[in-house]
């Protein structure tokens, strides 16, 4: 798959030289710095519109998607899990690997530099490790780098980490933004301010403005090999989809990525390529789903919640409601990330299946209609939420078995709200820190660590998750997080509903979105090319 | 005020104890109110509504309290039911100091004390009915114990203003009802707790030539029904000459004369009360308007003058009475007055902004420059031009000192009220040690 | 006699109301001659103020005028209102109730001067302009010196002296006065009374005096025209009126005016009549001491006694009353529940 | 007596400035108490539903919001007499730099739409009062309302699809385009400003393209209100006393109308228009949401929904601070040009 980008942007780069050349006159002293500085394919900036916010470019400042997004631009990491792949591979490290069950080393690449012209040393692992738990920011990523005991520089290149219990998953840990490395400039105790930022990756921050726009420039010291397709990149924020939308149809933007509402994109669908749009896809692995609350009545009985399993057609959800910009989720891990497997389709089918239900219910001696209390938030996971609970009530309420009340709360509260128990039912969605299945099991099964506060308890499945989590034999780890989703599908703690696609709209022209909308869950620009307008 | 006044009872009368006896009060508003503007260096101004005020009032008298609007009658009637906080001084009702009383007392006593204001249609709630309009105070003092109760309490009032039959009142709406009748309806709400004392704020100015009689006379029976004292205010003299026992004259806030009606009627003391009685237009076609009316208008009674507030348009004013900056100015404006526009562009530019000079001050310093000695002598034209006008009386010299003339005023002194017959007035004119000779 | 400078004939006003047709002006005739001033008493509602600005052509637009307003020989009536307009100010002047709100607050006395001479006398020069209106101003007891003032700078009654002024400024011959003084204090009444008074000397000005207060008439009026309900009454020398009232209306409201002199109190029974529906015949009949059978049965004619003209059948023409009209009305009681 | 008009004129105007600072600390008291009572807090926004409730807590405590309420209001209002409103929790940014970066938007926004809604009401409201009752005057108050009742968004969004969409004349959201923004140099965060300084006048004209939707939008929805203010007091004066002693002077009907009745009615109007200092912010920023337009008010809205209780404080203290300074010099102008204005 490389081999096959390099081929295709090297017969780029020769395509485009005569624009280089062209475009090259204005370029003051732009790039020709060093003799291994960047060499982009072409000039064109390529202009991206989004509804996310960037709120921190400082690795230890961010935890949300857009933040990580322009991090993971402008900073390396040691490890990256390359596109299409689901394993970590290296990036700025030349190679990592396990001294023991507790100990991780890794040996940089030589020769990496910051743009700022400083060199990449363990040192500087060392010192954003160190500074992202000693800041402990609250909007900060800090918390996935808890498991590290202590972190050593070696020698300048090699670095190594303590873990202080045994983590399959820590590679992953280093594929996040919160690993991302920066320089010895960057204080040890506070952020650095956004606009003077300094990273070793492709992009360098020319200025941002959070409220409008971010201009991203090549970085004149970049030596890794991604390949670069555009000569800077323009994040242009917008407040609304429609006007995100109305942007890409008026070529203000080349690329709008995020965001855009399913009526919207299905019109782009549509009628886009009139206007000069074209809508591409991927995978995604945001998820959604709802909690039942396991612990009192009347989700303690298991019949109840198999009962909903059988009834709730996540395909009329998908096709209705999303318009086909999700996709129906079987399972606890989604598509693309290992260890996808669909245990629910297997245990319930795919098809709904009313007599099923009501035989479990009669079996279990259970009087219906059976009520309770159904929670969402409208302003969290998209305003089709709401669409999708008045479809799942119908669904519910059409087989005389159940009686829904939906209830719903803004954000602000239900995220205080959700984990105190008083809920019967609740939506919830996921983005994961990383694309490791461990990310869609730990978090939501486990009998103590557990943020959704259910009630669930399983043994099996926790001595399942302690594998997931420390068993260094990937075969393994894999092995069990598809035992673990059998066992998720069979109790039900949690119902998956389904998992999103990745949607982008692009002008006529771009290049290489495609190819960046995977479960890396980000979207690397230097693979997009702008176009002229 | 150095003096107090005497009471005017009469030996009769003291067998019954006066129903209030007002010393030294004061009502002083404070202009451009706030302690901040003071506290920034605005001389915050204060209008001394009631000014000094001593009186007696005696039970089952008729009061008239006249002046012209500004003169302190309204706010003395209000103080005298606790309705306006005096500034200082002493109210006393029975064993009680009106003036220091905290609210929560005076509630209780409001029952006793009462008012009929002047315009019927802003003291009755459009949209409240006559018989809850009328029951209100019994709810106030918690009088009654029943809606129904207050009922028929309103009918009786009713009845008693002779708003008969009352059924065909209670229920109606204030706008149902024609001035007179919403006049009879305050006077039932101001009577239905059984007050003492009644304070009528101008009750008829509002109403028709033709209903005014039949009001005052619904007062005179009540009056003599429910043995009432009444404090009636007003500016229209023939009413107060038909209905008060006594009158009190006011003017910038102080009585400048009060006795016995008929006596101040036949023969009044006081300038402004002389100028008052003559200027009531009459009935009888023969008679016309007086020629030699006070000069000027009321003066601004934020800064009253100097002396007796009335001597800038005294016609009898003399040196004592309180001579000062502003009437100089005056004096030039009357003179301009007469001589016409050529007189003001030649004479104003060498008289100036007299007003923002030391106001209120015996010495008047003009800063005239090298026109002093034109000044001194414009000075001289002016007097000899008018040597009737008063003002020079008050003046008691004018030097030229260098570029600056000062114009020496003699100094004033307030009135005080003394006794002459039965009347009290405030005048030097009667004071034998002031008067001139 | 010298020919009227306004002769009124049969004015009638209405203002449409929710409940129908309000006459209030029903039917008025007078004359006014040079110099002259004519009182135009009566009771709130009576119709005097619609009557005066009626002649002047400023009554709303919901009004409705028919019959003659002779001006020097043009009907005002009749007459387009830009020709009435260019009439008001250099003819026919107003002076109001309410001196307080008359003057525009953002603009200077001066600049109100300059306004009005402007619009009648286009080519004056500003110099003129303020000789002319410092002298008037003089003639009213406003000193030079506050030429340039705002009106927010002067008091009630030096308001209505400099309205007084500029209605004068362009010597009208006719102005109508619409309660001069009944927001004003005794002393200030007096002065103003005083000043209007003075008109008929000064400036040659015939003045239509509306007042309630009878006094002002006694005082400041040559004439003086009684209204009731609509129409007058009773018209005539103000001497001769107060000395010998003919009509019952205009002997009660002199009984019931409280006067120094007064030494009784006196007032006159009922209220004054609903305009909708006025009563039939003598609107005062319901209330009339005097009335007789005929009363309520015809409208009575305007009647010569002595120098006064008055409608009442107590004054005939006998020849126009039916047979027994004569007889006493028995007239139903009046209640307080009637009263005004 | 004219001496003391202008001295009580400078002692209300200084009792005026001095009331400013009674006024701005009630107002922000009423900041702080609302962001308190107001439920959720920016750990929980950010982090809930990926944190357990106990490692909730404790970052709450961490960052310091489980501190007593009287030291946090302590340190608000301390703060804001040193120009300092804090530093926002979710990007860590200046509050102050919110205003610097983010204020030339809103100004550019307000002023236009200021100017657009005076453009359109002046006339409007005058000519409504004048023929009163009048077809025209029909015509003109259903405007008023329509562009009053009209919801910014909608109206906005009308306003997009017919001259952006339809039309396809005008841009419909952002202050210039993406790529001409990155070219100007931001000086004065007023981009038609900065533009003119760069001396790019293609620049300069995106901006203005970009400007007009929303400006009218704005001013659209301020000119309701305005026309109905000028229209009643409008009317209200041509019934005053004092024009109908100028009629009764034979003044021309023409100069009555505008020499007795547009000056004095336009007088209150001044007045009124301190008070809708509050309604052009409002309206900013709903206009600046639907436009895409990067001014505080966004700014305020995104903050809000991440209960970033910092930045929308200092952001909501500006604004307060603005409306009341506004009504300030508002006062302070009617009191020099209507010379009845004393206190």
């Amino acid at each position: 798959m490389r081999t096959w980008r390099l081929t295709t942007t090297t017969a780029l780069v020769a395509g485009c030289a005569l624009v280089l050349a062209a475009c090259g006159g204005d370029d003051d002293d732009g790039s020709g710095g060093g003799g291994d500085g960047p060499e982009p394919t072409s000039d064109t900036p390529l202009i991206v519109g989004t509804t996310d916010t960037v709120t921190n470019i400082d690795p230890a400042g961010q935890y949300d998607n857009p933040s990580r997004n322009i991090v993971v631009n402008v900073y390396q990491r040691l490890l990256t899990v390359p596109l299409g792949e689901t394993e970590p591979a290296p990036e700025a490290a030349e190679s990592c690997d396990w001294d023991d069950e507790t100990t991780y080393t890794c040996i940089l690449k030589e020769g990496q530099m910051f743009s700022d012209g400083e060199e990449v040393t363990a040192e500087n692992v060392v010192h954003s490790i160190e500074r992202n738990l000693e800041i402990q920011h609250e909007t900060g990523g800090w918390e996935l780098l808890s498991g590290i005991e202590s972190v050593e520089a070696v020698d300048d290149y090699t670095v190594t980490f303590q873990l202080s219990g045994p983590d399959a998953t820590f590679p992953f840990v280093l594929t996040t933004a919160a690993a991302a490395i920066v320089p010895m400039s960057y204080p040890a105790d506070e952020l650095q301010p956004n606009e003077e930022v300094i990273g070793s990756g492709p992009y360098t921050v020319e200025a941002f403005d959070p409220s409008q726009q971010i201009q991203l420039g090549l970085n004149e010291n970049y030596s890794g090999d991604y390949e670069l397709n555009n000569g800077s990149v323009i994040q242009q924020y917008y407040d609304q989809e429609s006007a995100l939308k109305q942007a890409i149809e008026e070529g203000e933007v080349m690329v709008a990525y995020r965001n855009l509402g399913v009526t919207d994109i299905e019109d782009l669908e549509q009628n886009g390529a009139d206007r000069g749009v074209e809508v591409v896809r991927g995978e995604g692995v945001e998820i959604n789903y709802m909690v039942f609350q396991v612990g009192r009545e009347p989700f303690d009985e298991l019949a109840i919640r198999q009962a909903i399993a059988h009834i709730v057609d996540r395909e009329s959800i998908a096709e209705n409601v999303y318009r086909g910009t999700v996709t129906p989720l079987y399972g606890p891990v989604p598509d693309g990330v290992a260890g996808h497997v669909t245990t629910f389709e297997q245990e319930y089918g795919a098809e709904p299946d009313v007599a099923a239900a009501e035989q479990l219910l009669e079996d279990a001696g259970i009087d219906t209609p059976v009520s309770f209390d159904l929670w969402w938030m409208p302003d969290r996971y998209g305003a089709e939420i709401a669409d999708m609970y008045g479809e799942i009530e119908r669904q519910l309420e059409d087989t005389g078995l159940f009686d829904v009340t939906l209830e719903q709360l803004s954000w602000a509260q239900y995220s205080t709200t959700f984990s105190d128990g008083s809920m019967d039912a609740f939506d919830l969605g996921w983005f994961p820190d990383h694309p490791d299945p461990s990310n869609y099991i730990a978090p939501f099964y486990h009998s103590e660590n557990n943020f959704l506060q259910n009630g669930y308890e399983n043994q099996e499945m926790d001595d399942l998750i302690d594998t997931i989590l420390t068993d260094l034999d990937q075969e393994e780890r894999i092995a069990a997080v598809e035992e673990a989703s059998v066992i998720a599908a069979q109790d039900v703690p949690v119902l998956h509903l389904w998992q999103r696609d990745q949607v982008a709209a692009v002008r006529e022209g771009v290049t290489g979105m495609q190819e960046t909308l995977d479960p890396s869950f980000t979207l690397y620009y230097n693979l997009v090319s702008g176009v002229e307008e | 005020m150095p003096t107090k006044p005497e009471s005017s009872v009469s030996v009769e009368d003291a067998a019954r104890a006066p129903l209030m006896e007002i010393r030294d009060l004061n009502v002083h508003y404070e202009l451009r109110g706030s302690a901040l503007a003071r506290l920034v260096g605005g001389e915050g101004e204060t209008v001394k509504a009631v000014d000094g005020v001593n009186l007696v009032l005696e039970r089952g008298e008729v009061l008239g309290l006249v002046g012209e609007s500004g003169s302190g009658k309204t706010t003395l009637g209000r103080a005298l039911l606790g309705l306006v906080r005096p500034t200082s001084g002493h109210i006393g009702y029975g064993s009680h100091d009106l003036a220091s009383l905290a609210q929560r007392q005076l509630r209780p006593l409001r029952r006793q004390l009462q008012m009929v204001f002047q315009d019927p249609h802003a003291a009755l709630n459009p949209s409240m009915e006559v018989s809850t309009a009328v029951a209100h105070p019994l709810r106030i003092h918690g009088l009654v114990n029943s809606k129904a109760e207050g009922r028929s309490r309103a009918a009786e009032a009713l009845e008693r203003v002779g708003l008969s039959p009352a059924e065909q009142f209670l229920d109606k709406l204030p706008a149902e009802l024609s001035g007179g009748q919403k006049q009879r309806a305050v006077i039932a709400r101001a009577i239905i707790c059984g007050p003492e004392l009644l304070v009528a704020d101008e009750p008829i100015s509002m109403l028709d030539m033709s209903v005014r009689a039949k009001i005052l006379e619904l007062m005179l029976d009540l009056r003599a029904d429910l043995d009432l004292t009444y404090v009636y205010i007003t500016h229209d003299l023939a009413t107060a000459k038909f209905f008060c026992d006594r009158v009190a004259i006011m003017y910038l806030g102080r009585i400048v004369e009060i006795g016995p009606t008929e006596e101040i009627f036949a023969d009044p003391k006081h300038p402004y009360t002389q100028a008052l009685l003559r200027a009531v237009p009459d009935l009888d076609p023969d008679r016309r308007v007086p020629r030699d009316l006070p000069r000027g208008e009321i003066p601004d009674a934020a800064a009253p003058p100097h002396g007796c507030s009335f001597h800038p348009r005294c016609p009898y004013a003399f040196e004592p009475c309180g001579w000062e900056a502003r009437d100089l100015r005056a004096m030039f404006e009357r003179r301009w007055l007469a001589l016409g526009e050529d007189a003001y562009a030649k004479e104003g530019p060498l008289v100036g902004e007299i007003d923002e000079v030391d106001p209120n001050q015996e010495l008047v310093r003009l800063r005239a420059g090298r026109h002093a000695s034109e000044l001194v002598s414009l000075l001289s034209e002016a007097r000899a031009d008018d040597p009737d006008e008063p003002l020079w009386r008050g003046v008691e010299g004018i030097e030229q000192d260098g570029g600056t003339v000062v114009v020496r005023f003699r100094e004033g002194v307030d009135p005080a009220l003394g006794s002459v017959n039965d009347i009290d007035v405030a005048c030097h004119l009667h004071n034998p040690d002031l008067r001139p000779t | 006699m010298t020919e009227p400078v306004l002769s009124v004939r049969d004015l009638r006003v209405w203002y449409g109301t929710e409940r129908g047709p309000v006459q209030a002006v029903d039917g008025v005739s007078f004359d006014l001659r040079p110099g002259e001033t004519l009182g135009l008493v009566g009771e709130s509602g009576c119709g005097k103020s619609t009557l005066g600005r009626g002649v002047l052509g400023l009554l709303p637009r919901a009004a409705k005028l028919a019959g003659e307003v002779n001006y020097h020989g043009r009907n005002l009536v009749t007459a387009t209102p830009r020709e009435v307009q260019r009439l008001r100010g250099p003819d026919l002047g107003l002076i109001f109730q309410e001196p307080l709100t008359r003057l525009n607050p953002l603009l200077r006395i001066s600049q109100h001067f300059e306004e009005t001479l402007r619009t009648h006398e286009p080519g004056l020069s500003k110099r003129e302009i303020q000789h002319r209106s410092i002298e008037v101003l003089r003639a009213m007891g406003i000193p030079p010196t506050r030429y340039r003032a705002y009106p927010h700078e002067f008091s009630g009654g030096m308001r209505q002296r400099i309205m007084i002024a500029m209605a004068l400024v362009l010597r009208p011959s006719f102005v109508v006065a619409d309660e001069p003084t009944t927001a004003l204090d005794v002393l200030v009444e007096a002065q103003i009374i005083g000043i209007l008074a003075d008109l008929r000397r000064n400036f040659d000005t015939s003045l239509l005096f509306i007042t309630h207060n009878l006094g002002i008439v006694a005082e400041a009026c040559d004439r003086v025209a009684v209204m009731y309900a609509g129409r007058i009454v009773e018209q005539g020398p103000v001497a001769d009126v107060f000395a010998r009232p003919q009509h019952p209306y205009t002997k009660e409201l002199l009984r019931s005016t409280i006067s120094l002199s007064t030494t009784g109190l006196h007032y006159i029974p009922g209220a004054p009549p609903d305009l909708v529906e006025p009563p039939s015949g003598c609107r005062f009949h319901p209330r009339c001491p005097s009335a007789m059978r005929v009363c309520p049965e015809r409208f009575p004619e305007p009647v010569a006694v002595g120098p006064q003209t008055v409608e009442c059948w107590l004054h005939g023409p006998s020849d126009l009353v039916p047979a027994g009209g004569s007889e006493p009305l028995a007239r139903e009681e009046i209640t307080v529940a009637d009263e005004a | 007596m004219s001496s003391r008009t202008s001295g009580s004129l400078r002692t209300y105007l200084v009792t005026r400035v001095l009331l400013f600072v009674p006024q701005v600390l009630i107002i922000l008291t009423i900041v702080f108490v609302l962001m308190r009572v107001a439920p959720g807090d920016p750990v929980t926004v950010a982090l809930g539903g990926q944190r357990t409730p106990e490692q909730l807590a404790e970052l709450r405590a961490d960052a310091g919001y489980d501190r007593s309420i009287f030291v946090q209001y302590a340190e608000y209002i301390t703060g804001i007499f040193r120009f300092d409103l804090g530093q926002t929790i979710t990007d860590s940014r200046e509050v102050t730099d919110i205003i610097k970066t983010n204020g030339g938007a809103t100004l550019t926004l307000t002023v236009a739409a200021f100017l657009v809604a005076l453009l359109i009401a002046v006339p409007f409201g005058l000519l409504a009062g004048r023929y009163r009752d009048t077809a025209l005057d029909a015509t003109l108050r259903i405007f008023g309302i329509v562009t009053y009742a009209a919801p910014v968004f909608f109206l906005g969004l009308l306003l997009q699809l017919a001259f952006a969409r339809g039309l396809g004349w005008l841009p419909s959201s952002s202050q210039a385009s993406p790529v001409v923004m990155a070219t100007v140099e931001q000086r004065t965060n007023i981009f038609l400003l900065d533009a003119l300084l760069d001396g790019d006048t293609s620049a300069f004209w995106n901006g203005v393209e970009h400007l007009i939707l929303p400006a009218l939008t704005l001013g659209l929805l301020l000119s309701g209100i305005f026309i109905r203010i000028i229209r009643i007091n409008l009317i209200q004066t041509l019934r005053s006393d004092y024009v109908e002693a100028a009629r009764a002077r034979g003044v021309m009907e023409r100069r009555v109308v505008v020499q007795h009745a547009f000056r004095n009615a336009l007088v209150p109007f001044v007045t009124i228009l301190g008070l809708q200092v509050a309604l052009l912010l409002g309206g900013a920023i709903l206009t600046e949401q639907t436009f895409n337009w990067n001014g505080i008010g966004s700014q305020l809205v995104r903050y809000l929904e991440n209960r970033d209780y910092v930045a929308v404080q200092g952001v909501v203290t500006l604004f307060a601070l603005a409306v009341v300074t506004v009504s300030l010099l508002i006062d302070i102008i009617n009191a020099i040009i209507d010379p009845r204005v004393r206190y």
